[in-house]
């Protein structure tokens, strides 16, 4: 059974120079509260892996404009100028990787497997640099799992078990990172009573939680 | 009729009962307007949703359901929620039956260029290196040409989106067919010359007989 | 909008010598009916891929005694001495893959992926023949994707959208099978008419399955 | 005390609160009917559940709800249902705290062999191989000696379950600990002298100081 916390504890665990998975899509499915922790306290070097870095004033786009980001892997940060501008002017080092790819990495590294054979990317400047390997005719690129320090996860409610359940498009890449991060901190909008998500609702077995946030005010 | 429902209108047909569908943002999100009568087709919007439904009543919108835009959109009866693990693994997979593209480029190989201009705007490619890579029929719905210059071009100067060859170029001009042996002009709009068309084409077109006129409805 | 066949219609579909996925684990979340189906019109020359075998006279030990099977891939026989017996004398070729193995494989199959690496099986009979892949320090196998040309999936309840779900230790491989056959046919034991299982509920999308067999009698 | 409950009960004070445990069938399932008083553990039953609970009251038996050796069981209140890949990507993905198995040999190096005898029991390894390579911890619990034949021998001669050093070997007779420099024996079982354990042990044993009584609770 786990205890809630605040955001601002939160975000105290989470220090300068951290990795951080963040949930969401364009800022739908983001755990916002933990994100305005992290920009109340400053932080500073954090690497954000997530699909993209939503519009200016939202989401992780709070935390570009704060300064407190200087390494993005993303799918898309085509409707975030401020992303965009601090990667032309080196402020920001980015990692453009196909959406695909981005959350197969993001499993691989989470389900203990050794990197991701696609063949998205081939014949693009996405192979560059990587391996490639002809398996059965198929030629596919090796791409890296990845794994990071924190998993910020946003789910619609949890028990105090930290058993976690999402809605509709809020899903998105919140499940795979729950099992990414070497610590994985959910921002449920709801927190229900053990036994209230029946089993086969959960979609994170709360065994994968570490933190649960206290409940939307 | 202006150029960009010309186009919808025409990849509408293209759209076949019972069938799973990926719309791009933008101009092929136009097609969803103009389908035939009684075709019942599975929209799925990649940020998590199979069975997308249109812009929801005013005052109903959800902030955990929106289409990959990030715009307030519907789910059908019998929808379902998907993460993006199962969302890529649909697209990859081989179990989308059809997607429909924007283009910067394509060229005399079929292939697509759609993701970025090097030197102007990076805004990622999100998902549709996935898309043009893994979808059944990847059908690029696009202006002709760009203020008078060539988007059909023998072969890509901007940097692919995948090394595959799309299934169909359709434009407000004409619809052409890419094969091993080249660019197939199939269908020219009405009252559109073959003329005009190579004059708006850089790329060889070539006819098997004549073309027909481009059907809309 | 799908229509509910009978056991015997979907045996007609599955011809002598096909590969079958099927659901279930020692029985359980297995399809049951289809497997009777089966053994009553005597089909000959099956690959079945599975966990397991089940025991005389239950589930996939059925299709085994009835002598339908000339070939398993599964990561245990141990409770079927018929299966095993098959195996020694030769009747039954058997390939024994780990059961996270052997998931993934059947995963990487269903989502386009190239193979999986896995540390799992280094260093014992399982590495003997294929590749081996050291990334980053770690030596991982190469193991193959698996498709299949039919998957037989066992589920709670379904809508008429095929839409499915799973109850405890029913799911087991059915959702991740559920990906990766050529023609997918589910036994549910109940139908519901569309909207009745909510969007997040579903754990297959119904734009997987091609077949629904009638509901339980 | 019998042997098997003797090394349940030793087995059953390395449970550590709040963790997650897989426990193998036959003596490893016995570890949970001796937890320490108010420790509380996510059981994992492989084929489907975290929260695997006791045995059903009568007539209350689910045939959906079952251990991996295929008998009823309970989940526990806040109990989560996982499909097999969830539940392999638990285990291989490093996220299993322990997993308690059987053994036919561990050797010097510390490695287990517990899947098969050739040309006599070839039952598959089912989840053996991914547990023993995914799991933080992997405990040994056997009875020392077959019939007075080693088990615990200078290098195993039958096919290896992972190539990886377990982490503690649980007799009846004394609890060994693998290390790089070989078999510690930390533990001897109280009346049991270090010449009866090394009449039964083919393997070099190492003393570092005398070592304890093992305890039984």
């Amino acid at each position: 059974m786990k205890h809630a916390i605040t955001p601002a504890r939160a975000a105290e665990m989470i220090p300068d120079g951290a990795s951080l998975l963040i949930g969401g899509f364009m800022g739908v499915g983001t755990p916002h509260r933990l994100i305005d922790a992290l920009v109340a306290v400053g932080r500073r070097d954090l690497t954000v892996i997530a699909n993209d870095t939503a519009k200016p004033g939202i989401g992780i786009g709070r935390l570009i404009a704060a300064g407190c980001v200087a390494r993005v892997v993303a799918s898309h940060i085509g409707l975030n100028p401020e992303t965009q501008a601090g990667m032309i002017s080196g402020a920001i080092e980015v990692e453009l990787v196909p959406q695909g790819t981005l959350v197969e990495r993001i499993r691989a590294g989470g389900v203990g497997l050794g990197g991701v054979l696609t063949a998205t990317g081939v014949g693009t400047p996405v192979e560059e640099g990587k391996d490639k390997l002809e398996i059965d005719g198929t030629v596919y690129l090796l791409e890296r799992p990845i794994r990071a320090d924190f998993a910020l996860i946003a789910a619609r409610q949890c028990d105090y078990v930290g058993n976690l359940e999402y809605t509709l498009t809020a899903h998105n890449f919140n499940p795979v990172m729950a099992l990414a991060g070497k610590t994985v901190i959910a921002e449920p909008d709801h927190i229900l009573p053990i036994g209230a998500i029946p089993p086969d609702a959960v979609k994170t077995p709360g065994v994968l939680v570490d933190h649960i946030l206290e409940r939307k005010p | 009729m202006d150029a960009k429902e010309r186009i919808a209108r025409r990849v509408a047909l293209e759209v076949e009962e019972g069938t799973l569908v990926n719309l791009g943002i933008g101009l092929p999100s136009l097609v969803a307007n103009y389908l035939p009568e009684g075709v019942n087709v599975h929209f799925q919007a990649e940020n998590g949703v199979i069975g997308l439904g249109a812009r929801p009543p005013e005052g109903m919108e959800d902030r955990d359901l929106t289409d990959a835009g990030g715009g307030f959109v519907t789910a059908v009866p019998g929808a379902a929620s998907i993460d993006s693990a199962m969302s890529f693994g649909l697209i990859r997979g081989g179990h989308l039956d059809m997607t429909v593209l924007g283009g910067l480029q394509v060229d005399e190989r079929g292939y697509l260029a759609n993701w970025m201009v090097p030197g102007k705007m990076v805004p990622g490619m999100g998902g549709a290196m996935d898309l043009v890579a893994g979808a059944k029929r990847v059908i690029v719905a696009m202006v002709h040409a760009a203020k008078g210059a060539p988007k059909i071009v023998p072969e890509c100067t901007l940097p692919l989106t995948a090394a595959r060859r799309v299934s169909l170029i359709v434009t407000e001009l004409c619809v052409i067919e890419p094969t091993a042996a080249g660019l197939v002009l199939r269908e020219l709009a009405e009252g559109v010359s073959l003329e005009e068309v190579r004059g708006l084409t850089s790329a060889s077109l070539i006819l098997e007989g004549e073309p027909r006129v481009m059907p809309l409805a």
